[in-house]
């Protein structure tokens, strides 16, 4: 990162002035704990006391073997307290706060998995905090709004905008420059102004630093691909980050939605519909018009579902150190069934992208290769959106036969 | 001539001068132009146009809803400059443009200035553009003879204002507060020490904005600061009792 | 054990002649197990690659300022892959059911929990699977259908009886007598015909091992008392075998439904209700009328509302080394809501029995004294549930607008 | 005289002896009365009487609704060996309890015991009671007469079978296949191969039970079985046709 927070072309901090000062208190402090190696300890002791780290390299036997390709390794981040890896960010970010005597948070959420991992680490570190999370998101994921309201949170629905994770991040800035005396935003992704992108990042380097160490135990050498899913890219920073300086290769894998020429989709370093912007305080690619006003994208998956992307890898991109690929929505459903069938894993929609594409390149590479897919959480949080993707009709009556109960 | 001589030549005959806010497309360029008209009509100083973004993320709830219609209502950015022009031409007030970097950036930084210029615009106001993020837009601007016009905030320590300073132009807008537009403010000494402070740290004009709402607000800063800016309320007013109401409402502010 | 399964007066194997054979190839295959240190080794091998053993023992920092007296120490088993201990014995018995050449596994299952967990195991060990599941909570539990369904399991809804986990265990019964050359019954806690409840808790110790180790590391010295909460009893033998042969207060909580006194609750070996009887293949205590019938049970917990017991836990019970409490589905809830709000944790209703009963006892303890809670599973599986007990009006309303788009 | 005896004694009288089975209180004692009188009439040699349980665990679906109507509709142990005691008292057959150990043991062995020998019953069959977990009631029935009838599977081995002849009395028990009662058996050579092992490791008489159906399914058993037992068929048979179609059933078996 470049002194004024940018990755090659990407990145930045289009801030509005009045939060300057409060940007310069957590650079400062980011820096110092940076710097501080007690600070990486207390983060790894956290996190391996209260969710679950280091989390396993699960090998898939039986995906392997059915692709009669390369050894398939999962890194399970699904296996983290609150069931993603948006835990890693949120606890470390809590650590940060703790330092600069702040004692109120603020998130944005989309499909609710990171609103549920800041509330879940307010109630730990007893602080108060309000989620911001679209209309229509609320509406799909009330479930996870009933246990951030049960953690104590207090959840905004947004009416703005596409009312959804977009419209959401905005309002999140907008209380922020309202009470940034005594709040932290907890940002949930490699996005946002600086110095997000990289922290965030840093935080999730945890899961490239654990694979790329076990991968060695149980491999006895490097992958030869990992892949991970993009949305705002934190995973799939986090993981990377275990092998940008070894000669594997990465690739990150788009919302591809109903297909890259469809306009419903939410691919932004793939496909040819973004551009270069700056919006919600930073500069990367895009989904927007000519006019540089955003679109409205479309993803199965909540969390992927996104007009923006991470600017260090757009940066990444131009390097051609990452290659992106993109899975569509029922490209998607298809990995989630078999991985379910064939190994006993629920990969959460998100995750699943990673899958799609692993499963089409496994095959062709040797039997000797390993690739890891980095399983960024369960799907079972997801029960509403899979069964409704899979248009299960016992569930449909399993939901009447309540409502029902419900009407009464 | 340029902005902020325009500005002090006007202050000269007037205690206070008065700064509107306005989004363009919203509801509509017919009313826009009949509440541009009321507003000089009425004695309006300067006036800032707000070209619609779909992310207004230093807005409040009026701004931002205005901004979504309009840009739902088919607003684009070529239109917006057009009417710039056509103002700028009808009036001999200086007319802003009030947008977020995204809209600049992707219609292109030169061609933007370029087409402002043309449309006889002598400022801009970028919430999300720090002199961090925009130093050489703020050059090529100035080479242009137009002002990039910066923000202080109450959160602005004098060190900041001095940065802040050393690229401002035309004039110096002061945040009265933290948070987004479209909330009252309050005027204490917490607040005229901090307009202190702005007055200290540059020799531009001094903008005040942030919910400003009737003639108390106004005359409170008379002697501390040299344009009120008057920023939601006329929208509000507007979507409340129509486009003929702000000629009044303008009239009585001073 | 006896050489015939008994545990004091407690035990037994009361099965069906046909079973001979089936339950002496199963003794043997244990037994040699138990015996081949190698077994142990490829087991936790296997939970720490799939799960993700050992399971942290996260100190509850707020929850004890909160009460203001003993340490507060949570045994994390909800980080289990498929979200509760269920796993543990599930992919043990899947080992010995490869050494034995098997193909196919049967369940039963109440909440659904060992039913996810066994259809997780016969899908990552390539098993056919048919699960036996109560109508009563087929319908409750949907989503675990679903899932279970998608690992590729038949899930059976039984209509007889109450319709809910006993008779889901007798059905089972009905198919392994049927089926018993290729098939094996994965009984899912520490009842049943022995070897099961030996095995089962067998396989569940990895929990009390882990903590007994984990509490020294952190606490420096053994707990004053363990919690766990009591269905069949897995998860507390699991738990408490860490600790059998320490000066430790071994406390178990059952379902106290609606009060001790009110006929509405599954309260066996605390309580009047329950008398010795023998059912399901093994004699303990049993919630069952004068002539040996057995009585309808009630608790907020699906996963704690059944008839039976573990005859270990008779034992233990007669012997007085295990303390038996109950807990109100009253308490149940504010016991779940205080620890989500304080702890940012979401324990399994079941589990939050065993909460109850430590808030209860941790204030008069003193603060040098540590306590362990057994935290058996996660909540959030439980959000039909759960929303529900809140009756919170949101999620109904979420609930009754899904029915209408699935109603059009 | 003791049920062993008895069964041989009929036995040199015919080819094959028949068993049939009912559930007590099912639908209603009334209809078990009926019901029994109709099985003597019609030349059953032996009756069990089953004494409901609510978990039926080796019984197939219609039995197990049997049990569970009973019990829902207030059969209680004490009323089964009332009504057992008027029926052995009433016909000249011997009479078997059949029920799951659990109402044997809760009621108390030694006074159910006492109370079976009261009513005049001669066998027990407790499928779910083998020899290790029952010797010592096994030894306690000897003593009073009553004969604890033991059950051979086709899984039992020869060994197995030893074992189990050791502590069996009265008959044998031979299951025809895997499985719980009520579905139709395969006859096949595997099958006799089956029944001669079993007649190889006893010398009580063998019954074979499990799936019989018809008069077919009796012949076939003839020279290779003492007793041939029907079990769900009657109570399907009432189910469907009402009480007064058993005796023509039971005539047409033989
Ligand atoms: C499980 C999961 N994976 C991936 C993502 C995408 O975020 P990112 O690209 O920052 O990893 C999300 C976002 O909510 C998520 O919940
Ligand atoms: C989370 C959880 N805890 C506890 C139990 C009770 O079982 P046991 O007493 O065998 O641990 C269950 C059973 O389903 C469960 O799901």
């Amino acid at each position: 990162m470049s002194k004024k927070g940018f990755f090659g072309n990407w990145g930045g901090a289009y801030i509005p002035e009045v939060l300057n000062q409060t940007f310069r208190q957590l650079e400062a402090e980011y820096g110092r704990a940076r710097q501080d190696p007690s600070f990486w300890q207390e983060y790894t002791a956290l996190m391996s006391n209260y969710s679950c780290r280091p989390t396993p390299l699960t090998y898939a036997a039986n995906l392997s073997r059915h692709f009669g390709g390369a050894q398939i390794y999962i890194k399970r981040e699904d296996l983290n307290h609150t069931g993603a890896h948006k835990a890693n960010n949120v606890m470390g970010q809590g650590l940060l706060v703790k330092r600069m005597g702040k004692k109120r948070v603020i998130a944005e959420t989309g499909a609710g998995q990171h609103g549920m991992a800041t509330a879940t680490m307010a109630a730990k570190f007893g602080f108060a905090c309000t989620i911001y999370m679209g209309e229509v998101d609320v509406r799909r994921q009330r479930p996870n709004v009933f246990w951030m309201e049960k953690m104590g949170a207090t959840v905004v629905p947004v009416k703005d905008g596409s009312r959804t994770l977009k419209d959401a991040i905005n309002e999140a800035f907008r209380d922020w420059v309202t009470n940034l005396d005594d709040t932290h935003y907890v940002f949930g992704t490699a996005c946002g102004p600086a110095p997000f992108p990289e922290m965030v990042s840093w935080f999730q380097s945890i899961i490239g630093q654990e694979a790329a160490r076990q991968i060695l135990e149980q491999h006895g050498r490097l992958p030869a691909r990992v892949y991970a899913c993009v949305g705002g890219g934190s995973n799939a920073m986090g993981v990377f980050q275990g092998f940008l300086g070894d000669d594997v290769e990465l690739v990150g894998v788009e919302a591809g939605g109903h297909g890259l020429d469809s306009g419903r989709h939410a691919s932004r370093l793939c496909g040819r519909d973004a551009s270069p912007g700056v919006a919600q305080g930073y500069k990367s690619m895009f989904l927007q018009n000519e006019d540089g006003q955003m679109l409205e994208t479309h993803s199965v998956a909540a969390g992927l579902d996104y007009v923006g992307v991470s600017p260090i890898l757009s940066d990444l991109a131009d390097k051609k150190r990452v290659r992106f690929e993109s899975a569509t929505d029922q490209e998607v459903i298809a990995a989630l069934d078999l991985t379910m069938r064939l190994e006993g894993i629920i990969p959460a929609l998100e995750s699943s992208h990673a899958f799609v594409q692993a499963f089409k390149e496994a095959p062709e590479l040797p039997q000797e290769a390993a690739i890891i897919i980095n399983m960024s959480g369960r799907g079972d949080k997801d029960i509403f959106t899979i069964a409704h993707a899979f248009d299960d009709p016992s569930w449909k009556e399993f939901i009447i036969a309540r409502a029902e109960e419900y009407r009464k | 001539m340029q902005l902020e001589e325009t500005l002090k030549k006007r202050r000269q005959e007037k205690d206070i001068l008065l700064m509107t806010h306005l989004v363009l497309g919203y509801p509509s360029f017919e009313v826009n132009r009949t509440i541009i008209r009321q507003m000089v009509d009425n004695g309006v100083d300067c006036i800032e146009m707000q070209i619609p973004f779909s992310e207004p993320m230093a807005d409040g709830p009026v701004i931002l809803k205005a901004n979504q219609d309009s840009i739902a209502a088919g607003t684009t950015v070529a239109a917006c400059l057009e009417f710039g022009r056509e103002m700028a031409a009808s009036y001999d007030i200086p007319f802003l443009f009030m947008t977020y970097y995204n809209i600049i950036f992707k219609y292109g930084e030169e061609r933007f200035l370029d087409a402002a210029k043309a449309a006889g615009i002598t400022g801009l106001i970028i919430p999300d553009l720090p002199p961090e993020m925009g130093g050489e837009f703020m050059t090529m601007a100035r080479d242009r003879g137009i002002a990039a016009i910066l923000i202080f905030a109450p959160t602005s320590t004098d060190e900041r204002m001095g940065e802040l300073n050393h690229w401002a132009a035309g004039f110096v807008y002061c945040a009265a507060r933290r948070g987004v537009t479209g909330k009252k403010s309050e005027f204490g000494s917490e607040f005229y020490d901090y307009l202190a402070r702005c007055r200290r740290a540059t020799s531009l004009p001094l903008a005040v904005g942030f919910g400003i709402q009737n003639r108390e607000d106004v005359a409170a800063l008379i002697g501390r600061a040299d344009l009120a800016v008057i920023g939601s309320r006329t929208i509000r007013l507007v979507d409340e009792e129509g486009p003929e109401a702000v000629g009044p409402f303008i009239a009585s502010l001073r």
